[in-house]
């Protein structure tokens, strides 16, 4: 089973990233989970959201406190919260980020274990129109990971998004190709 | 008779507690808490009604003839009926024992 | 103004039906004044009508077990909230029409009785939610004033000086220290299809009323002036007397508000009887000094002058 | 078969109730229940659901609209939580002993004060003794289940009926979910017909005052129909189990074969449990776990039954009875306990309280407390468990 945590801010759609990544891998075939932080945060605030993925049935419904894979959608939130804390050896961190690997290293506090980086403020500003990075980071997070079949999140983007879902999907496989990874 | 007087075998009760038979409480007579009770005078009543529809009971029923004559079994002896004649022709008499 | 109602040209007392549809046989005191126009509602409304009453005199004189004075279908859920009860027998009736489980074309109305407890004080929530929605239904408050049912308690509807048990005329405190609540002005606030006052005295009027609330598409409301002898201290032979007096003194003012908008004053008291007539048929008055009443006296000059004026000025258009 | 689909639960839920084609729906939002009634508002609003949606001003008003559409012949649906049950409180019992069909689902949370909006139990327990049909769902799938089984239940025993979810924990998660064709669903849950309901062709009184020569009799009636309504519950499983292949019962057991101790759990912590036993299990530590499905009319045979060999149990109960003798699902256990020759020592914890999480240690360390329970002097009470010295 693998375990991820995803960090946002309010109203960036992080709770939507974890859906699409829990329908796209039940749709797969696999089981899945997906969960908010049941917080009264609101917009803006940081916020996590949560998903597993597992190719047996599912019977936990702890929260997540060592995750596979950390994945972060606001690059301004490694400055205040300790993105990668829990994170099991051999995990990944997956940032929006438009710093060099040794600058994010350094913002992360030193973090030398698996990382991805991918400039998804950029792409969504180009592709989308907004920086809203949710769904930019769904690709980071198949390129980095491999946890999902790029064809069933992109289904899972049109039937989420609709009339939106084209520059989303064109974003999100920007996003697949350009996110870096490192060790 | 005892299941007039509410008392039955729980398994006799619809359910939900629901009276199955509607308007049942005639089976009460309240007649029995008047002290005094309406009499009319025939030669005086102009067949108005109006005893019958201010009666709270209601306790008034048309009779063949058209006059609303007071049905003492549910009668409860308010003198409303009394009162509001515009003929004066109901006067209230004690009842006697 | 609605067509429904210009087309409505009064019930003939002579087609009047002779059937009564709550049986004799219940419990009321006598010389009720509160059962008497709840009576009187349903000889307007007939047999196709479910009635749903808030605890409260009127529900347990009409419900003792295993004896109902309802010859139609009725329930009784608690005290608050008949006018939600209503609210889903509403729906579940246009649920159920839509799917064909109720004739479409049948209609059926859905009347509640509430007092003024139910209404003025712990229902008022429910009231306004029910109003508010729009459902179709009349809701008729038989006002006594009080907590009759309980033994005779200060309500939101209780009068200004008058003596409850729990407002009682006291050597310091003098009765109930505050005014009726106008609930008539927040029920028309809802700007539903029909509001009116009545009193059963003037029971063509009353009648008429619950025609119309039952004519309009939508939530109809009747407050209607409900003597209680017990817990006023009046004769119960009196009963019809106060139901006059407590308009022809312009305490209680006749009227309807349609939609919110238009007034229309149905008795305008010209020379009013002066309110001392009226109260001193109570026991729950006989303690008022005289500069009491002259209080009292000149609070309903102001309210039926407000009224009256409201029905001056928002008149419906003459067709 | 039905469609395995990903969806929120709360969204699954929602879904399963229109398949039940209800023709009222009444409710006022309150976290965690919201997204279901939200989502039955778009089926109306949509016109995928042929129904009446009544925007309610409360609780109170929710299930009084209920009750009133209920005694009309209407099927009806709400659903609500913690305050919003306690607002709702005074209509249960009126509901259940007017035996009306009517279903809820409550999303599990605390009640105030503190205010809470996480879940645990203290909010349907309050509700324990009024007369509805209680069950407890573990995940989504079951949360689906249970509400096509609860139409079903409640319109053959005519009592209400309030299917138990885990607020957040289930209803937020978006998970598998079997949803039945509609065409089984059909056949599982026919058309609502009621003998007596409010009908001017068929004038009935409802609500009439009980006096004292009939209230118990009344009380009684209805008793019995709702000790009755145990077979209802089991025989609308096991028609279930014949459509999807799923099957269900009210007690249910996770190796329990040989298990020297147990834990007694309710809702979605259960399946957490589960990988605890696993793991102890791979240890060689003869640990089994019992969930209660059923909460009310209370399995008590079945109980007994599922408690096999074990020497102790750990009752873990989610909600307080201040100054009891237990949590009530160890009052519960402990009482049917009494009668029975089978008489394990029964440790009662209460815990997962507004939202705390219960993880696979904590368990290892309530099957730890279990074994060293067993030699230990019995004791009639309960202890808080996760709280901070």
């Amino acid at each position: 089973m693998i375990e991820i945590r995803l960090h946002g801010r309010g109203g960036q759609g992080g709770v939507t990233s974890a859906e699409l990544i829990a329908i796209a891998a039940i749709n797969q075939g696999k089981y899945a989970q997906a969960f908010p932080s049941f917080g009264p945060e609101r917009r803006g605030a940081p916020v996590q959201a949560f998903a597993r993925i597992s190719d047996s049935r599912i019977r936990t419904r702890e929260k997540i406190y060592h995750p596979d894979v950390v994945l972060v959608l606001d690059a301004s939130l490694p400055k205040i919260v300790n993105v990668t804390a829990g994170l099991k050896d051999g995990g990944i961190a997956i940032l929006n980020s438009s710093h060099s690997e040794g600058e994010v290293r350094k913002m992360l506090g030193g973090y030398k274990g698996r990382l991805a980086i991918v400039d998804a403020n950029k792409i969504a500003l180009e592709e989308i129109g907004v920086p809203i990075t949710n769904t930019t980071m769904l690709g980071a997070f198949i390129a980095a990971t491999g946890l999902v079949d790029p064809a069933y999140m992109e289904a899972a983007l049109k039937e989420r998004f609709g009339k939106l879902a084209e520059k989303n999907i064109k974003a999100f496989q920007r996003a697949i190709k350009e996110t870096k990874i490192y060790g | 008779m005892l299941k007039d007087q509410g008392l039955m075998s729980w398994k006799e009760l619809a359910p939900g507690m629901y009276i199955l038979e509607p308007g049942n409480s005639v089976k009460f007579k309240t007649g029995d808490w008047k002290s005094h009770k309406p009499v009319l005078d025939k030669e005086k009543c102009i067949k108005c009604g109006q005893c019958y529809l201010m009666c709270p009971e209601p306790a008034y029923e048309e009779n063949e003839e058209g006059y609303f004559i007071c049905n003492l079994n549910y009668c409860k002896g308010c003198g409303i009926c009394a009162a509001i004649c515009p003929k004066g022709a109901i006067t209230m008499v004690l009842e006697e024992a | 103004m609605r067509p429904e109602l210009a087309k409505f040209k009064g019930l003939n007392i002579k087609e009047l039906p002779k059937e009564d549809w709550i049986a004799p046989g219940h419990r009321a005191c006598q010389g009720c004044g509160t059962v008497l126009p709840l009576k009187l509602a349903l000889k307007v409304l007939g047999p196709n009508t479910i009635a749903v009453s808030s605890t409260g005199c009127m529900e347990i004189i009409t419900s003792p077990f295993p004896f109902t004075s309802w010859k139609i279908p009725w329930i009784h859920v608690a005290f608050e909230n008949s006018a939600t009860v209503a609210s889903g027998i509403d729906s579940a009736i246009k649920a159920l029409k839509r799917k064909g489980k109720i004739p479409k074309r049948e209609k059926i109305n859905i009347v509640v009785f509430a007092g003024d407890g139910a209404t003025f004080d712990i229902g008022l929530q429910f009231v306004s939610g029910a109003l508010e929605r729009g459902h179709n239904f009349i809701y008729i408050c038989l006002d006594n004033e009080a907590y009759m049912n309980t033994g005779v308690q200060r309500s939101g509807g209780t009068p200004f000086l008058a003596h409850t048990t729990t407002s009682p005329a006291g050597k310091v405190i003098h009765g109930n220290i505050t005014w009726k609540k106008n609930l008539d002005g927040i029920i028309a606030a809802h700007n539903i299809p029909y509001f009116a006052t009545a009193s059963p005295a003037f029971y063509m009027d009353y009648m008429n009323k619950v025609k119309k609330a039952s004519l309009v598409e939508g939530p109809a409301f009747i407050h209607v002036y409900s003597p209680c002898p017990t817990g006023w201290g009046s004769k119960g032979e009196d009963t019809i007397k106060l139901c006059k007096l407590i308009v022809e003194t312009r305490i209680f003012p006749l009227y309807e508000v349609i939609d919110g908008k238009y007034y229309i004053l149905n008795r305008k008291v010209d020379k009013p009887k002066p309110v001392e007539e009226y109260l001193k048929l109570q026991r729950r008055f006989r303690h008022l000094k005289p500069e009491e009443i002259e209080m009292i006296q000149k609070r309903v000059n102001e309210d039926y002058e407000r009224i009256a004026k409201m029905c001056e000025v928002f008149a419906p258009p003459k067709d | 078969m039905g469609k395995r689909v990903a969806k929120e639960v709360s969204i699954a839920v929602a879904d399963a109730v229109a398949q039940c084609k209800v023709d009222v729906v009444s409710a006022y939002p309150i976290t965690p229940q919201t997204h279901i009634v939200e989502h039955l508002a778009d089926l109306v609003n949509n016109g995928e659901l042929d129904a009446e949606y009544i925007p309610v001003e409360s609780e109170h008003a929710a299930m009084s609209a209920c009750i009133g559409a209920a005694a009309t012949g209407a099927r009806t649906f709400t659903s609500t939580a913690a305050q919003g049950l306690l607002f709702m409180y005074e209509m249960l019992p009126i509901a259940s002993a007017f035996r009306l069909p009517i279903v809820m689902v409550i999303a599990n949370r605390a009640i105030s004060a503190p205010i809470s909006i996480w879940n645990d139990h203290g909010d349907v327990m309050t509700m324990r003794d009024l007369g509805w049909i209680q069950t407890f769902a573990e995940n989504g799938q079951e949360a689906v289940d249970l509400v096509y089984h609860a139409y079903r239940v409640a319109e053959k025993a005519m009592l209400p009926v309030a299917v138990n979810l885990d607020g957040f924990i289930v209803t937020h998660v978006v998970e598998p979910v079997e949803l039945l064709d509609q065409e089984l669903v059909d056949k599982y849950i026919p058309p609502l017909k009621m003998k007596h309901k409010l009908d001017p062709k068929k004038p009935i009184t409802i609500g009439a005052i009980g006096v004292p020569e009939i209230y118990t009799e009344a009380r009684k009636a209805q008793d019995e129909a709702f000790k009755a309504s145990y077979k209802v519950v089991v025989k609308a499983w096991q028609e279930f189990e014949k459509i999807s292949g799923r099957r269900y019962q009210p007690i249910e057991t996770y190796k329990m074969e040989d298990a020297e101790v147990a834990l007694v759990i309710m809702g979605s912590l259960a399946e957490t449990a589960m990988n605890t036993v696993d793991a102890l299990r791979e240890k060689g530590k003869k640990v089994g776990l019992i969930r209660i499905r059923l909460w009310r009319p209370f399995p008590t045979q079945d109980f007994i039954k599922a408690l096999g060999k074990v020497k102790a149990i750990t009752v873990f109960d989610r909600a307080l009875s201040h100054g009891a003798t237990g949590g009530p699902v160890g009052i519960e256990v402990r009482s049917a306990l009494y009668q029975s020759n089978k008489r394990p020592k029964v440790l009662n914890l209460i815990g997962a309280l507004g939202g705390r999480d219960v993880t696979t240690e904590d368990f290892e360390e309530l099957f730890d407390r279990t074994f060293s329970f067993i030699k230990a002097k019995p004791r009639f009470a309960y202890e808080i468990f996760g709280a901070k010295e």
